[in-house]
């Protein structure tokens, strides 16, 4: 190991913030780059399958309490491209490598919100699931990163409790109510699981990654975390999680669950989900057309800018 | 009185609430992603402003209809908005014009709703005539930037102009509801408030190198007694309003 | 008068049909382009209002019948393009002369259909309204348009029948229906006065149109018959005219009744309708959009038939 | 076997009614006049289609359900047609390439339906099948004449395919219901048809001169079932649903 490398990993050792003007190493550089733009991408494009409810919430207060969740989830990406530009790739160049494939986006938004209690799940299971992966990385070891981290984990809890509370409201609801419920938590339980990604074991980047503090727990290590939390949940509610074979686990004091299809997971990662189409046309379309908006606006700003100049 | 009343507090509801889901629609699908965030404020805030004034009305009706009750569950035949807020969002360009042309008027309706007679009317108004002062900022900005950007933004901000413009001026037709609103001092008169209105939009326009086109607001019946409206607005209920219809009297 | 245009007149006179290679004079045939294309507009347009109810009309038989509907307006405006191409004028040539507004469609399609009851007062009073001008045509002078008016007005009446019965259930319905069916009345009754046109007093070539036989009766005497055979229509179903002064005069053995606001009527046809904008919007992009499948089909054609040429 | 029977009809009544929503969109916005004509045959087709499959699917039931009940009441989840008829009209070429995806489907397996041992199913399948040929004929003339058009229209075209392709191999995955109906002889197995549906594609593809693309259906779930749906399904409802949702239970 190099010195430089020996100096920066023990600063890591000693959870000790990397700033932009530190050395970094090359790999670490573009790990994160990949990482924070693969999670601000996933806050924009996990606008839509929310945003496909803000025109049909129920209520005036249901469609406000959405959109402002919609709303955040722009907002944290914005954080998180900001975070990402401090490695040095612009939020423009981002955007073409999500648009052309090259960056993803967590794939669980690949998966249609059908109906209201769609809703709420997405805000129980999704943000529940996100938030076991966020909290740890607010502890992450480059300094953006983790004070972007801090600001949406506050954000993202709250939004959870929301989702719980939609989840409730139809659980304790009429009898079409409760099917919707129901049916939502079967088609989003194993989705969920999905998101803490395959099992470390098959995981080729996770050890350097554990090293550089990019990623602090392992795979499964959350995603047991998140069916014991969520279980629990699940029964206050009276609905019955989509898994014949979960028991709990006197020894290792957890449960035991079934393991989500992965083929469905690497097929819907390739781009055969039922709305990966959709998701990223929807990107694509707002980007193009919105071009000349962003060009118009831009030459105003130069225009601005240079009579002022003339002017001093 | 009560009816006036009622039918005034209405068009202001109703004002908020359409255009507040036609900018809604954006939501995840903005040019920007500042614009996405801003356009959700504006959109929050519509609905706010929506709530109270739903509210207030189902109050004066009397008829114990909340505000949910008066948004979800009436047909397009007794809504009351302006035509200008209905129409579809067409382009960025578009949109932010028809924003503009509302939180003008918006603006300087709530400021003299916040002398009405009225207290709680008053109320509503100060809270809401902040919301609006900013929403006419940043609307007003972007015209202007769009306006005086490049030539394709030039242009298709005129064309929205032209398009859009006819519609403002139905703001300012007055039927016996606002004169007897007016005169009884809980509502300024519409008519009251377009010089001002035709001052602002003519300077912003300016600013924004826009020509104001020849305009006349040639529709008979208007939005705000009901007897006309576009063919979108029914299509905007079937959205809003479908769980509501679909599943009525739960709790959501 | 000229020799030709003589014996042109005396078969008019004599209910003679003028075929496509007869001899006419220029300004018959500019008139005849003139109302058969503004005729044929006007049910390609017409479409737009009913087609804004076809996705949402409220049994599956009642969506057929209002399908089979539109699509015998798409076939009347083909009867009457062919009729008009007879002329020496294209289809082609034709639309972009709606598109670019240089000749018109029926005023009464920039109103909006805002209720299922609008459908039923579209067929009653509109189509009511439009055969009443269109029976007396079967016997225009020149062939083609005379055969095509007798196949559209047989179908037309037809039409008229369903309009009527989507009212009488209406009527005949619970109190909301009942209120959406006079509102619809209320919104109709006016723009289909109208739709006779102007009195004859004011209009600059009914004189010459009636000497050719392009125009039978005069607009106040259709006018006049219209509102005479739709008042007792309307008692029948328990709805209410929208017109004060509608009074039975037994000396004229007709219904005295108001005149529409015709200033609303020239506002209208100048483009200021609720949505005037709409209406032509919408034909513009179909005829935009489909640009490339005209040509698509045109260089296919093209190429079987140089294959077909070079085989023989 | 009952419960099999009532799924498979829905399956079929769905498949119908879905994409002659669809179709019907196109009304008075065809690019040309006989493609408007053309396209509202089908939809009326379809719907004619619909009814009949729904009726039957009722009284198999045995609840009192009627086509329209079953058609305008029920929600997304309930829908038991494929992803493919629910997807967008998209440009012309996409609409006709769906269409075609589907009329040739759909007359393979209406054409072994006329075989079906419930003489109901049999003789309904007899009628549509006639429809479906002539739907057939009509889109892979069209998919033929764009494929083989232009330079742009060959283009989209073969675009559309890409998108759709995928989604028309759902029409062959099986599940119990198949599984069991193909059994008692009522419905063909759709694993069946497969053959003589990729031969006939490849013929009409090779015309057209279009790539058939690699093509995988990796959704789990499937509409056949109704675990599975894209959104659009439901933005269909709100306005396919919205006068029996707003005015339940009235005469039309």
């Amino acid at each position: 190991m190099e010195p430089e490398e020996r100096a920066f990993q023990e600063k890591v050792d000693a959870d000790i913030r990397i700033e932009p003007r530190d050395w970094m190493p090359e790999g670490y550089r573009k790990t994160l780059i990949r990482q924070i733009g693969q999670h601000a991408h996933s806050e924009i494009v996990g606008q839509l399958p929310e945003g496909n409810w803000i025109t049909r919430a129920p209520t005036l207060e249901r469609k406000m309490i959405l959109l402002a969740k919609v709303q955040d989830e722009a907002g944290h990406g914005l954080y998180l491209y900001c975070a990402a530009e401090t490695l040095g790739v612009s939020r423009d160049e981002m955007t073409e490598m999500l648009l052309s494939g090259k960056m993803k986006y967590s794939s669980i938004f690949n998966y249609p919100t059908l109906t209201w209690a769609d809703i709420g799940a997405v805000g129980w299971l999704v943000d529940g699931a996100a938030i076991m992966n966020q909290v740890p990385l607010q502890r992450t070891s480059y300094g953006p990163y983790s004070r972007a981290m801090v600001r949406i984990c506050k954000e993202e809890s709250f939004h959870q409790r929301q989702g719980y509370d939609i989840m409730m409201k139809m659980a304790q609801g009429s009898e079409a109510q409760k099917r919707m419920a129901q049916d939502a938590l079967n088609r989003f339980w194993y989705p969920s699981l999905m998101m803490f990604g395959p099992s470390d074991a098959n995981s080729v980047h996770s050890e350097q990654s554990m090293a550089w503090k990019i990623k602090i727990n392992s795979n499964d290590e959350l995603r047991q975390k998140f069916v014991d939390q969520t279980v629990p949940q699940a029964e206050y509610l009276g609905l019955t999680v989509p898994d014949d074979t979960l028991a709990w686990n006197e020894d290792k004091g957890g449960y035991d669950f079934a393991e989500p299809d992965w083929d469905e997971f690497f097929d819907v990662l390739k781009g055969a989900g039922p709305v990966n189409h959709d998701r990223l046309e929807a990107r694509r379309k707002a980007w193009d057309d919105g071009a000349w908006v962003r060009e118009g606006l831009l030459a105003h700003a130069e225009k601005k800018r240079s009579a002022k100049v003339a002017a001093e | 009185m009560a009816d006036a009343k009622f039918e005034a507090l209405l068009r202001l509801g109703d004002n908020a609430l359409i255009l507040g889901h036609r900018v809604s629609e954006w939501c995840g699908h903005a040019p920007v992603l500042e614009e996405d965030i801003a356009l959700a404020n504006t959109a929050l805030d519509l609905l706010g402003q929506t709530n109270l004034w739903l509210e207030y009305a189902g109050e004066v009706e009397g008829k114990g209809r909340s505000a949910d009750d008066l948004a979800f569950l009436r047909d397009a035949w007794d809504f009351r908005n302006v035509l200008l807020v209905e129409l579809p969002n067409g382009d960025f360009g578009q949109t932010i014009m028809r924003q503009y042309l509302f939180d003008q008027f918006n603006l300087l309706n709530l400021r003299a709703l916040t002398e009405s007679k009225d207290t709680r009317i008053a109320e509503i108004a100060e809270k809401a005539a902040k919301e609006a002062a900013y929403h006419v900022e940043r609307s007003r900005g972007t015209v202007v930037g769009l306006g005086d950007g490049t030539q394709e933004s030039h242009a298709r901000m005129q064309e929205a102009l032209n398009l859009l413009y006819p519609y403002a001026l139905e703001l300012f037709i007055t039927d016996e509801v606002d004169d007897e609103m007016a005169e009884a001092g809980v509502f300024p008169d519409p008519k009251s408030l377009e010089d001002a209105y035709l001052v602002a939009v003519a300077a912003t326009l300016q600013e924004a190198t826009l020509d104001l086109p020849e305009a006349h607001f040639g529709h008979r019946g208007s939005g705000k007694d009901g007897r006309m409206h576009t063919e979108h607005l029914g299509h905007i209920l079937t959205q809003m309003q479908w769980l509501q219809r679909a599943y009525p009297g739960q709790t959501w």
